[in-house]
């Protein structure tokens, strides 16, 4: 059987097309959900791209949170549909309340673009499973708003239920608190993570392929399931 | 036509690495006794109708739900004098 | 107050008309008179003086940019030249790039985050514009000396504009220069490239054919933007308050550009445009003088219909402003319907302005009254053309006299040390990465070569690895010990950069940033570079198939040093085979070529 | 301790592309009848000493050459009432 992964496209959406051909390297069928629409396809899991949807003009995911096909989304999500929200994706979870806490503007207020090391800290959840425990990974950052805040009180939640999925390693890019870099909601089917695996799945134009798992973990997950 | 203002400030406990650029900028620039600065979003809404109390309170509605982030941001909202720039 | 129409102005034919103002010469002026057989209206007259202004009609330099259509090696590659947006050359498998290097100097001076911005957004709208989707952008940089502190104000907001306007857009940066000389100091140089790939079917050029063909503007509302010059016109139209302010600055919008290439796309891909055009500099006085120019027929525009972001702007006023994120399609009746369904879909305002006529004029109406009737090619195309003044300055010999051999050499290991540490610690050599972080270079996904490579590359082709590799470079103290020379240097630069990456060099696009050309010392060396690029594409056989020239980049009496940015196209069959810069493993033996 | 507040919004004859977003979010999402909306920045400065005219001319003068962008922005400096929010 075929895993369908949908790839949401939002005005503004920029690495839309990157998220797609990721799914299809990891094996499973890419499809391009529109934010108008409202349905979801019957697809097996969502993954909301980078870009800077509606010009990230108010808050970054903050419009975007409002379109049609999110109602879905958070629907969906909250019955258990898997969710990767990817940098632009991240910030709309959040916005969304799917995710806890915000991504604010980085502390040293520049857009930034780097090889970035990570490491992954949780690896039950439904797109990190196919990593090894504290796996330490290499994958592209860049943005402009990604230091993850929340009250002491959230952040500590986070901690003591193992949902924070990966840290920075090296340099903390953009004052997240805690180096956190990715969180999931309680169940473990919805991610937020500010760096890029989708640009880490092939040698010639990442730095590593080491994005690849979080496209390969769904489709071990669903294949299982 | 009246203007109603939103004003969305981070919450005190939040970083704001914006404001904090602008005061450590300040005293380099020779502007001194700035104790601290903090740095957030005025937004000027031009009413079609009266401002009435139910005109506000559908702006307060639209500022918690949509203008400000209330996981990080306080807001408020006011109606701006005639005259007033 | 009162509209100036053609009536009017054969009504009355002795009203003193402020072309100076507008930077027209008296025999420009009175050319416009010939050509009209009357007085231009106050329409016709801003349409004029944009359009033969040194930036729109290339009055100076045409007939030195003549060399490289005379010179032009014989190469199968190029399928559309000089002349159009932005040449257009085969790589092969089908696919045609288009590429060219613009400047956007005075406005990034001015106000550098806006002025950078709207830099990027022109280039990537003239890229489309041939019917390709933009792939990647690229920005030349030159400023004063780094520890001055005007540049403190220039730099930063150049730079987080090319970045704020690319990253949002998604395009990724693969490269660029940055370059620090006082010669710069109060004008630096903000010059911007970007790429974009096609299908052969798929070229598209600015031409209005077809009587009965709609004209459509889609994108941005049109605002005051960037009409300094013409509130001349402005304040003898308007009543005693006179005209409301009017910005000379623009503001760009990345995220309505990012629409507005998604829906051009997909409007091509339903083949849905018969000629389209981007309105940039001069905005739609040259969108409907071009397309008119270049098409079969005549024009007629209902300029009442211009959606407006400010509803106080005269006729005039209209047809020079700048706003960006405009572009103007020529479209048969029968696909207008699903011409605006798609726009609908991307959000993206269009309207339908105008139509192609029988005959050959541009026609332009306001409520019904006509305010311009001239033959577009005489505003587009056949401006004047001048055969400017020449001579090699007489400090030529000083300058050169001065060499490089006369300067103290070091002697010992610690001067040896010590200027090794200069250089290293010099901004034109130092790490850029404190730039090149602030642009998004993997967007796209498709970037094989970015920093800090001497050449970026793209593949163009998933399944078979075709690819494109571009490189730019530039010295500008070079060009002025040698004008001649230093361009050839520039272009030998740039090609051995994409040649070392295992691409073939294909085409050159090019910016020419110079002083003002009614200097005789500037012209001089503005047909020297010509010349010396023009006869060193000859002997490498990769034309020029687009570029830009900038004038008058001086502070007072001043010019820069003359500076072409020389940006070169190569083709490599599968990026798979490219070679980065840079030692891959131990034990790899190392030669040096040439001498 | 007093509080100065620099309000920050571009000149209106700039494109506010972040108004305009706001702006055509805000139908959509069922709040009607604003015909206009500007997003500017708000700056809270808390100062040290008193606020007389003195400190005020000096913020003024940091809100011209360093708060806003002069062509683009306007500015209005004033003194946060007591007890005010
Ligand atoms: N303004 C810029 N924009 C994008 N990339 C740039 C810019 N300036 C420099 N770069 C990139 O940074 C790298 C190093 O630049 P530079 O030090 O000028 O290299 P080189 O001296 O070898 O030409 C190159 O990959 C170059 O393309």
């Amino acid at each position: 059987m075929t895993i369908r992964v949908g790839v949401v496209t939002f005005p503004g959406s920029l690495d839309d097309h990157d998220a797609r051909r990721a799914v299809r390297i990891a094996g499973a069928e890419p499809i391009a959900l529109w934010h108008k629409d409202k349905n979801l396809q019957q697809v097996d899991a969502v993954v909301l791209p980078g870009g800077f949807s509606y010009g990230d003009y108010l808050r970054c995911g903050a419009i975007s949170r409002f379109s049609p096909v999110m109602e879905s989304v958070i629907e969906q999500a909250q019955a258990g549909l898997p969710v990767l929200g990817i940098c632009n994706g991240f910030q709309i979870l959040c916005e969304s309340h799917l995710l806890p806490g915000a991504l604010t503007r980085n502390d040293h207020l520049h857009f930034i673009c780097r090889d970035q090391k990570l490491r992954i800290e949780n690896t039950s959840t439904a797109w990190t499973s196919d990593f090894e425990p504290g796996q330490e990974i290499t994958v592209p950052l860049k943005n402009g708003e990604g230091g993850f805040v929340a009250d002491e009180r959230t952040l500590d939640m986070l901690e003591a239920e193992g949902r924070v999925i990966a840290r920075y390693l090296d340099l903390n890019p953009n004052g997240s608190r805690r180096d956190i870099a990715g969180i999931s909601n309680a169940a473990g089917n919805v991610v937020g993570l500010m760096p890029h695996p989708e640009h880490a799945v092939e040698p010639l134009t990442g730095p590593t392929t080491e994005g690849l798992p979080f496209f390969t973990s769904i489709l071990k997950r669903l294949v299982n399931a | 036509m009246a203007r109603v203002v939103v004003d969305v400030m981070l919450k005190p406990e939040i970083l704001d690495p914006q404001g904090q650029a602008v005061q450590r900028a300040l005293p380099r620039l020779g502007f001194d006794g700035i104790t601290d600065v903090r740095q957030g979003k005025r937004f000027e809404l031009e009413l079609e109708g009266p401002v009435d109390e139910a005109a506000l309170a559908r702006i307060r509605e639209a500022a918690e739900s949509f203008l400000a982030n209330t996981v990080i941001e306080d807001f408020t909202v006011r109606v701006e004098a005639e005259g007033e720039k | 107050m009162s509209l100036d129409t053609v009536k009017n102005a054969l009504e009355h034919p002795d009203v003193e008309q402020p072309f100076a103002e507008l930077g027209l010469k008296p025999d420009e002026y009175t050319r416009i008179r010939e050509i009209l057989g009357r007085r231009p209206t106050s329409s016709e007259l801003a349409m004029y003086s944009v359009m033969w202004s040194e930036h729109c009609s290339y009055k100076s330099s045409k007939v030195h940019l003549r060399q490289f259509g005379d010179k032009m090696p014989e190469n199968d590659a190029m399928l559309v030249g000089i002349g159009e947006n932005a040449g257009v050359v085969d790589v092969g498998q089908g696919y045609a790039v288009t590429f060219k290097v613009e400047s956007h100097n005075h406005p990034s001076y001015v106000e550098p985050y806006q002025g950078a911005a709207t830099g990027i957004g022109g280039i990537v709208r003239d890229i489309l514009a041939m019917g390709a989707r933009p792939v990647a952008v690229m920005d030349p940089l030159r400023f004063g000396a780094a520890e001055h502190p005007d540049t403190r104000r220039v730099l930063p907001g150049v730079v987080a504009g090319i970045g704020g306007y690319g990253n949002c857009l998604g395009l990724p940066n693969i490269g660029g220069e940055i370059v620090f000389d006082p010669c710069y100091q109060g004008n630096p140089l903000v010059n911007a490239l970007c790429v974009g790939v096609m299908k052969h079917e798929d070229i598209h050029l600015a031409q209005a054919s077809g009587a009965g063909n709609l004209v459509i503007l889609y994108g941005a509302r049109t605002g005051g933007d960037g009409i300094g010059g013409v509130s001349v016109l402005a304040s003898e139209t308007f009543d005693a308050d006179g005209p409301a302010k009017r910005p000379a600055v623009q503001v760009g919008d990345p995220f309505q550009e990012k629409l507005l290439i998604e829906c051009t796309l997909e409007l091509f891909r339903e083949h849905l445009v018969a000629g389209i055009q981007d309105l940039g500099g001069a905005g739609l006085s040259c969108a409907t003088s071009e397309l008119a120019s270049a098409g079969s027929g005549g024009m007629r525009v209902e300029l009442d219909t211009v959606p407006l972001r400010d509803h106080t702007l005269s006729p005039e006023e209209i047809l020079m402003s700048e706003s960006q994120e405009r572009m103007c399609a020529v479209v048969e009746p029968a696909h207008v319907a699903r011409f605006m369904e798609i726009c609908d879909k991307w959000d993206v305002i269009a309207t339908v302005v105008g139509e192609v006529t029988e005959g050959d004029r541009l026609e332009i109406f306001w409520h019904g009254e006509q305010i311009v009737d001239v033959p577009p090619r005489t505003v587009a195309h056949e401006g004047p053309v001048y055969e400017r003044p020449y001579a090699r300055p007489q400090w030529q010999d000083t300058l050169q006299a001065d060499a490089a051999e006369r300067l103290p050499r070091p002697g010992t290991a610690d001067e040896l040390k010590a200027a090794l540490l200069d250089l290293v610690a010099s901004p034109n050599l130092a790490d850029k990465s404190w730039v090149t972080d602030q642009y998004d270079r993997y967007v796209l996904g498709n970037t094989v070569l970015a920093q800090p490579e001497d050449s970026g590359m793209v593949r163009i082709d998933e399944e078979t690895g075709l690819g494109v590799a571009l490189a730019t470079d530039g010295n500008g103290r070079f060009c002025k010990l040698d004008p001649y020379t230093g361009a050839q240097l520039a272009l030998a630069e740039a090609y051995r950069n994409v040649a070392t990456t295992g691409a073939r060099p294909l085409a050159v696009t090019d910016c020419l940033n110079f002083g003002s050309p009614e200097d005789p010392a500037v012209m001089w060396q503005f047909a020297e570079t010509t010349r010396g690029l023009a006869d060193a594409c000859q002997v490498l056989g990769t034309p020029v198939t687009g570029g830009n020239v900038s004038f008058y980049n001086q502070t007072g009496e001043t010019a820069i040093h003359p500076t072409p940015v020389v940006g070169v196209l190569g083709v490599i069959d599968d990026v798979e085979r490219r070679t980065p810069v840079g030692f891959a493993e131990e034990g790899q033996i190392i030669l040096l070529l040439g001498d």
